[in-house]
């Protein structure tokens, strides 16, 4: 229907549907994301959160539908493309270079100097290297920068890949399951970061853990087999009685 | 063709196409072990071709011993031939599994290395113990000679046999994957260990046997080869190539791919082969399929999974 | 057709009148005469004469021919001495001959996909030398083998030659098989100036002073077998078949030229039907058996090497390609081969060669038997096993002619060299370039792997830039 | 000024630290003095072929060891740059006068004896020197982006693209065996003699070429330890081990991996000019697919993270290579191949992970590594090792 117009949403996905040989693992589905919006979609396993993670990513290619950004369609262009458009994506098991050290981490993700010639010719300038102390503090790892990633707690890992995103200065961070097994502390200092994060860029995250969801959630997007099934703030999701049905429920 | 009759260009086409099939053959011949060891186990075994050689060699021996001791038994000698080629290529290929690939699982890449290796010692062997000269095994008199259809047309017997001999071995191969409980374990084995692991499966001897089972069906293979060409040392390297390349295009792990990629090389390089000199024929074959490669980067036949 | 063709041979022999030594003419005029009354015309009955013996000579006078020299000058069991030959005057160039031995060094493949086909020349030329030095060596020195694996690698096979001339400053070297092995060492030989003893049959095109080149040059394989098969075979299609590199091409370049400058001069109704290549080692013919179907030749003409031919061979048997349908003319396919292909599918054929085991002159039993005692009993001689043979005699001849081990010594008295009892028959060095004078020999496949040898020519001059077949 | 300082900075980088300068004057000691004062010319054109090969192990190393991806068909480029400089030369060696016994003199012997009676056009550009040199390095350029470009940017598999670099060297062998009056068949281009006049043949020359071999090889190890040392170096590494994440960061990975594919390329064909050079002729067995795994081999004895230890695999492997063929003709493929399954099984790591495990931590106690970050036997990007 109106996969031509522009919207003022900052992210508008509209009828979209992926299938994998038949089966419909995100079913038309259409929500839009506003500029500064935390935007949490929660769901039973097999529901089609990350998949639609995917879509929007370029990660996954959509049967039909559209998925605009900033009135841009991505559907069609590749990961790297996306992503220099500006979107982040992290990953649900922090995927990280073990091999390097935190700051060479953060620095690979530095977004200038991604193009071959570019990257050859890259030089670590005072500007770079400030940018990176930044986000090292945010993340809660500055006194780490020079540690080999692999030494990294899971929870610390965790930091270090938001951080890599925040390096890219992403308009919207997609994010899966960011605290997932992370100490109650770690929680906590994660939903802290996001809050502070959120400021100037939409954030959408797939998350399981209610408490976690109710505390930095301000609009809530429930997915069942691949479709929406409700949508609103915390409030209203935690009333709707089909999503206690086939979700708090079980 | 103006100087030629409708008639001969008729059989002619006939003859061709028989042979296109028989070409065909072979390809699944040489890609049938492949399918299993790196199809299903993601094994790069570059030895394979050396497989192959066992069960020619085989074949060409026990001809030879056949016909110096009892010259009667001529006839026959062909399936106990076969049946041999499988267990010694069997025996083989479960050493070295145990010796060599067991240990490599992990490293893809190192395994081509180690069986490169393995392939040079597999072919000196050959050298040293049977002989650097060309062996060839004599046919059953009934093996050799065409089958006139009509006075133009001819086709060849060992095509036949040969045609018969590779419908029946995939058919076995793919009831023993799909009916018995071995071929069951293998594929729980190869599409998730720890799984099949926790669900007591002896990973490790599975994989063994699959292994084992693989290099046996080449050794059938190859002792088919025996009708058609000549057996040496090297006589494998001429294999490798073609035979990567038939599991590639037809899409790693797909049976049905390698059908059609077979069918499909065999078509081409039967009508190259016909209008063109053989290199050069060789030649287009390569680049077409490299063209149709860069479209089908994951072959004919891959399925789209989700990521 | 007798008369006819009488005529026509003096006319040719006329023909060749200016071009050769009168010796030639003779040779040619009286064999004219033997021929004629000799000749069957039916293409499918050559009279099996070996059996008693001596050969029908067939003789074609496409090709310059001599017979061979009635009483021959043997120097086999002359006596020399080292003490008579001191090593300062008989080396000058710092070879590796002492007083007692002399070096020679072997560079064959004894890996890779050519060993299969060198294992006999090696064999060869182990068994000339040993036999040598059981008759006292070469001017009363015994000579010593340096043996190389040119491993069927070309640059390998320059690098050991460089290892045996420079390093081991080896007296002469007997190697090589393929024309691109022969090609590589070349430069290498010609540069550091020492001699190869070359047995393969090759395309020609080539006359090194630093090769003496014992197996026969294209011609003297080709035109003569040509000529056999049009006059007693009858045919006059032909299709011309081989293996993609540069002897069979060359080869096949001049049966064309034959075919279509020459005998169409006799039977306008002579022509080349067909030309085809294939990879050494391709073994998917049936494409190609399906052509020649279609075109029906009188003669398939196959220049068809190593591996190959067995699969070659069976798919012709398969594709009911055999001896009772069509005429198979082939110059690469040797006892060696035989034995891999298996009898039963190349029975019938004929094969052109200067030698087969089966001659059943006297020096090549002697040969057999003297190669099996020392090979086992089971082992084949083919043409090129033989020419192997020839190397090392006649170095020991040349050297002891030149009563010198120096290369441009031995270079220079090469002409003219005779070896009276080789195996093929009576072998001589041409006065002006480096191989042989031989006879070619038709032999027809026997189911037992073995040849009938049915016809032989006279000693042809070989002729390696050959005028009218460039 | 700014740019002098970069321009250190490079070379520092290349370098790359006391260890780094260590193993570079190690290898350039032995290949430029101790080994042109103990071999003979003839043992060292010999080093010198094998150290063209060391090239394409070189190549490798950037390509497959550090970009992940192994091609099996780097003979494909060896014999562009060889093919190339032998084409060169053999227009240069057949002037009208040598070869005035041909039917149409001045043009190379096989293409007279396979009835071609004039150049063919594309052997136009191989009469000029430059244009040559030129070609050795922008033919390898455009055949490995066509080569590659479609199937990194459709996501081929690591052992698909293995297997298809494969049939590629195939598939040259029998363009140039299928076409002999173009590029000499099997035979291929023999009896080269000269460059551009100079006698390529003579003691002096082939000491004069060995020279130069080295000196390019010491070079392009540099250039590639460069490489390793920017971010794309690391970038490299980083879409070897995880892929999605580098896609994530904003890379476009298929352009890095057709650019080291490139790199890898070049060296090798630069190998290939320097191989006709020194051995003097050109020919399709040394571009097949047997060399081409050889070549792998080579990268693997010497560690696949290590472009010093590439070098020392390659000597290592063809000098055993000789040694055994020379002195046990009928049992050297033993050896041969049973090398390659030991190494495998018992180094994964080659030369260079002996060097790490056992030498370096022996060294450190000697030496101090101030700068090192990286603990030891690790394989990271900031520790591309040397052997002492």
């Amino acid at each position: 229907m109106s996969s031509g117009s522009s919207t003022d949403y900052l992210l508008a996905v509209e009828d979209l549907t992926v299938s994998f040989d038949g089966f419909k693992a995100v079913d038309s589905l259409t929500f839009y994301v506003d500029a500064d919006e935390l935007r949490v979609i929660i769901g039973p396993n097999g529901a089609g959160k990350t998949t639609v993670l995917d879509l929007i990513s370029g990660k996954t290619a959509a049967s039909e539908g559209s998925i605009k950004f900033n009135n841009q369609e991505l559907l069609g262009k590749r990961e790297h493309a996306i992503v220099r458009a500006g979107v982040g994506r992290k990953f649900q098991t922090p995927s990280i270079y073990e091999d390097l050290t935190v700051l060479e981490n953060l620095e690979i993700s530095f977004p200038w100097g991604r193009t071959v010639w570019g990257s050859l010719t890259f030089n670590r300038t005072p500007e770079i290297s400030d940018k990176i102390h930044k986000v090292a503090e945010e993340i809660y790892l500055s006194d780490k920068l020079d540690e080999k990633a692999e030494l990294l707690s899971h929870g610390q890992k965790q930091w270090l890949e938001i951080g890599m995103l925040l390096v890219q200065e992403p308009e919207l961070m997609l994010l899966d399951e960011p605290v997932a097994g992370m100490s109650v502390k770690e929680r906590e200092a994660t939903a802290k970061l996001l809050k502070k994060v959120a400021k100037g860029r939409s954030i959408i995250i797939i998350e399981h853990d209610m408490e976690f969801v109710e505390s930095i959630a301000n609009r809530v997007t429930v997915l069942h087999m691949g479709k929406i099934l409700a949508e609103g703030n915390m409030a209203e999701i935690k009333a709707n009685e089909t999503v206690k049905h086939v979700y708090l429920g079980d | 063709m103006g100087e030629y009759t409708f008639q001969e260009i008729y059989s002619i086409i006939v003859m061709q196409s028989f042979g296109g099939v028989s070409l065909a053959c072979i390809y699944v011949l040489m890609g049938l072990g492949l399918f299993i060891v790196f199809g299903q186990m993601g094994v790069i075994n570059m030895a394979h071709a050396e497989f192959l050689v066992i069960g020619s060699y085989t074949m060409c021996l026990v001809s030879k011993f056949i016909a110096e001791n009892a010259p009667g038994l001529l006839n026959y000698y062909f399936i106990f031939a076969i049946a041999l080629a499988f267990v010694i290529a069997f025996g083989v290929g479960y050493l070295v599994e145990w010796a060599l690939i067991s240990r490599l699982y992990s490293r893809p890449l190192d395994t081509l290395l180690a069986t490169w290796g393995l392939s040079l010692v597999m072919q000196q062997c050959f050298r040293t113990f049977i002989g650097a000269r060309e062996m060839s095994a004599t046919l059953p008199s009934w093996l050799m000679g065409s089958w006139a259809i009509t006075d133009t047309i001819e086709v060849p017997l060992n095509g036949i046999l040969l045609l018969g001999l590779t419908i029946a071995l995939t058919a076995s191969l793919i009831i023993f994957l799909k009916k018995t409980r071995l071929g069951l374990r293998m594929r729980a084995t190869t599409q998730n260990r720890e799984m099949s692991g926790a669900l007591g499966i002896n990973t490790k001897r599975t994989d063994r046997l699959t292994f084992a089972i693989a290099c046996g069906t080449s050794g059938i293979a190859g002792a088919f080869f025996t009708t058609i060409a000549s057996t040496s040392p090297t006589a494998g390297t001429a294999y490798i190539v073609d035979a990567y390349l038939v599991l590639v295009v037809g899409g790693l792990g797909s049976l049905a791919g390698l059908f059609v990629a077979s069918g499909f090389l065999a078509l081409l390089s039967s009508i190259l082969e016909f209008f063109m000199a053989g290199s050069i024929a060789k030649v287009w074959l390569y680049v077409i399929i490299f063209a149709v490669l860069t479209k089908f980067t994951k072959g004919l036949f891959s399925e789209r999974i989700r990521s | 057709m007798t008369i006819f063709k009488l005529c026509s041979n003096y006319k040719k022999a006329g023909r060749s009148l200016g071009a050769f030594a009168c010796l030639a003419i003779a040779a040619g005029l009286t064999s004219c005469g033997g021929e004629s009354s000799t000749t069957t015309t039916t293409a499918k009955s050559e009279g099996s004469l070996s059996t008693s013996g001596e050969l029908e000579t067939f003789v074609s006078a496409s090709v310059s021919t001599i017979k061979s020299p009635a009483v021959i000058t043997d120097v086999t069991y002359k006596e020399y001495s080292a003490a008579d030959y001191p090593t300062a005057e008989v080396n000058t160039t710092g070879l590796a001959v002492t007083d007692t031995t002399v070096t020679v060094g072997q560079l064959h493949s004894i890996t890779g996909t050519m060993a299969i086909s060198e294992t006999g020349s090696v064999e060869a030329e182990r068994l000339a030398i040993k036999q040598i030095n059981d008759l006292g060596g070469v001017l009363g020195r015994k000579i010593e083998i340096v043996q190389e694996d040119g491993a069927s690698d070309w640059p390998t096979f320059a690098e050991k030659a460089k290892k045996l001339i420079i390093n081991d400053k080896v007296a002469c070297v007997f190697g090589c098989w393929t024309s691109a092995s022969r090609k590589a060492v070349l430069p290498v030989f010609e540069k550091e100036n020492n001699m190869l003893y070359y047995p393969t049959f090759y395309e020609g095109l080539e006359d090194s002073k630093n090769v003496i080149y014992t197996g026969q040059e294209a011609t003297q394989q080709i035109i003569w077998g040509l000529d056999w098969a049009y006059e007693k075979l009858g045919t006059r299609t032909f299709y011309l078949i081989g293996s993609d590199y540069i002897w069979p091409r060359t080869s096949n370049k001049i049966a064309r030229n034959h075919i279509e400058r020459y005998l169409k001069k006799k039977d306008p109704k002579c022509k080349v039907v067909g030309e085809e290549y294939y990879p050494l080692g391709h073994t998917n013919f049936r494409s190609l058996i399906n052509k020649v179907k279609l075109k029906k030749p009188d003669l398939i003409y196959s220049v068809v090497v190593g591996g190959s031919n067995v699969a070659w061979y069976k798919q012709l048997k398969a594709a009911g390609i055999t001896s009772d349908k069509y005429n198979l003319l082939t110059i690469s396919t040797t006892e060696d081969e035989v034995l891999g292909i298996g009898g039963e599918n190349t029975e019938g054929f004929y094969s052109c060669m200067k030698y087969f085991q089966s001659l059943p002159n006297e020096n090549n039993k002697k040969f057999v038997a003297a190669f099996k005692e020392m090979w086992g009993e089971d082992s084949v001689i083919g043409d090129v096993t033989q020419a192997g043979y020839l190397g090392p005699w006649l170095w020991k001849y040349t050297v002891e002619k030149a009563g010198s081990f120096d290369i441009d010594k031995i270079a220079a008295a090469s002409s003219g060299i005779e070896f009276a009892n080789a195996p093929e028959g009576y072998v001589k060095i041409h006065d002006t370039n480096h191989h042989l004078w031989s006879k070619a020999k038709i032999g027809k496949f026997l189911r037992n792997g073995q040849f009938e040898v049915i016809a032989e020519s006279d000693l042809i001059e070989p002729n390696p830039y050959p005028k009218g077949y460039q | 000024m700014k740019t002098k300082s970069s321009e250190n900075n490079a070379i520092t980088k290349a370098i790359g630290g006391k260890e780094g300068l260590v193993a570079l004057v190690v290898l350039a000691v032995l290949l430029l003095v101790v080994l042109p004062l103990f071999l003979s010319v003839f043992r060292l054109n010999l080093t010198g072929k094998y150290l063209s090969y060391a090239f394409v192990a070189v190549g490798l190393v950037m390509c497959w060891g550090y970009g992940g991806i192994l091609s099996l068909g780097q003979g494909l480029f060896f014999g562009l740059g060889g093919y190339s400089m032998a084409m060169f030369l053999k227009l240069e060696a057949s002037d009208p006068e040598s070869t005035k016994i041909q039917t149409t003199p001045g043009i190379p012997d096989f293409m007279d004896w396979n009835q071609v009676t004039e150049l063919p056009t594309f052997w136009i550009p191989f009469k000029s020197l430059p244009a040559t040199l030129a070609l050795v390095v922008v033919l390898p350029i455009v055949f490995s982006y066509l080569l590659s470009v479609f199937y990194f940017r459709g996501r081929v598999g690591p052992v698909v693209f293995a297997i298809l670099t494969q049939s590629m060297v195939a598939c040259l062998w029998y363009v140039i065996v299928g076409n002999q009056g173009y590029f000499g068949g099997i035979n291929g281009m023999t009896d080269l003699k000269t460059l551009a006049g100079w006698d390529i043949r003579t003691e002096e020359a082939q000491r004069t070429l060995y020279f130069v071999c080295v000196g390019l090889l010491l070079v392009s190890i540099l250039v590639c330890r460069w490489i390793l040392a920017t971010r794309l170096g690391r970038v490299l590494v980083a879409q070897r081990d995880k892929e999605e994440r580098v896609r994530f960061s904003g890379y476009n990975i298929s352009s890095f991996r057709i650019f080291i594919f490139c790199v890898a390329a070049v060296i090798s064909s630069i190998g290939g000019a320097l191989f006709t050079l020194q051995v003097g002729f050109m020919s399709p067995n040394l571009i097949g697919v047997v060399p081409s795994i050889d070549m792998v081999i080579f990268a693997a004895v010497g560690g696949r993270l290590s472009l010093y230890g590439a070098v020392y695999g390659t000597l290592l492997v063809t000098l055993a290579k000789s040694l055994f063929s020379e002195s046990y003709p009928n049992l050297w493929m033993f050896f041969y191949g049973s090398l390659f399954i030991v190494i495998v099984i018992l180094l994964p790591k080659g030369l260079a992970g002996l060097y790490q495990d056992y030498l370096r931590p022996w060294g450190a106690k000697l030496i101090d590594f101030r700068k090192r970050r990286v603990p030891v036997q690790k394989e990271t990007v900031t520790s591309q090792e040397g052997k002492a």
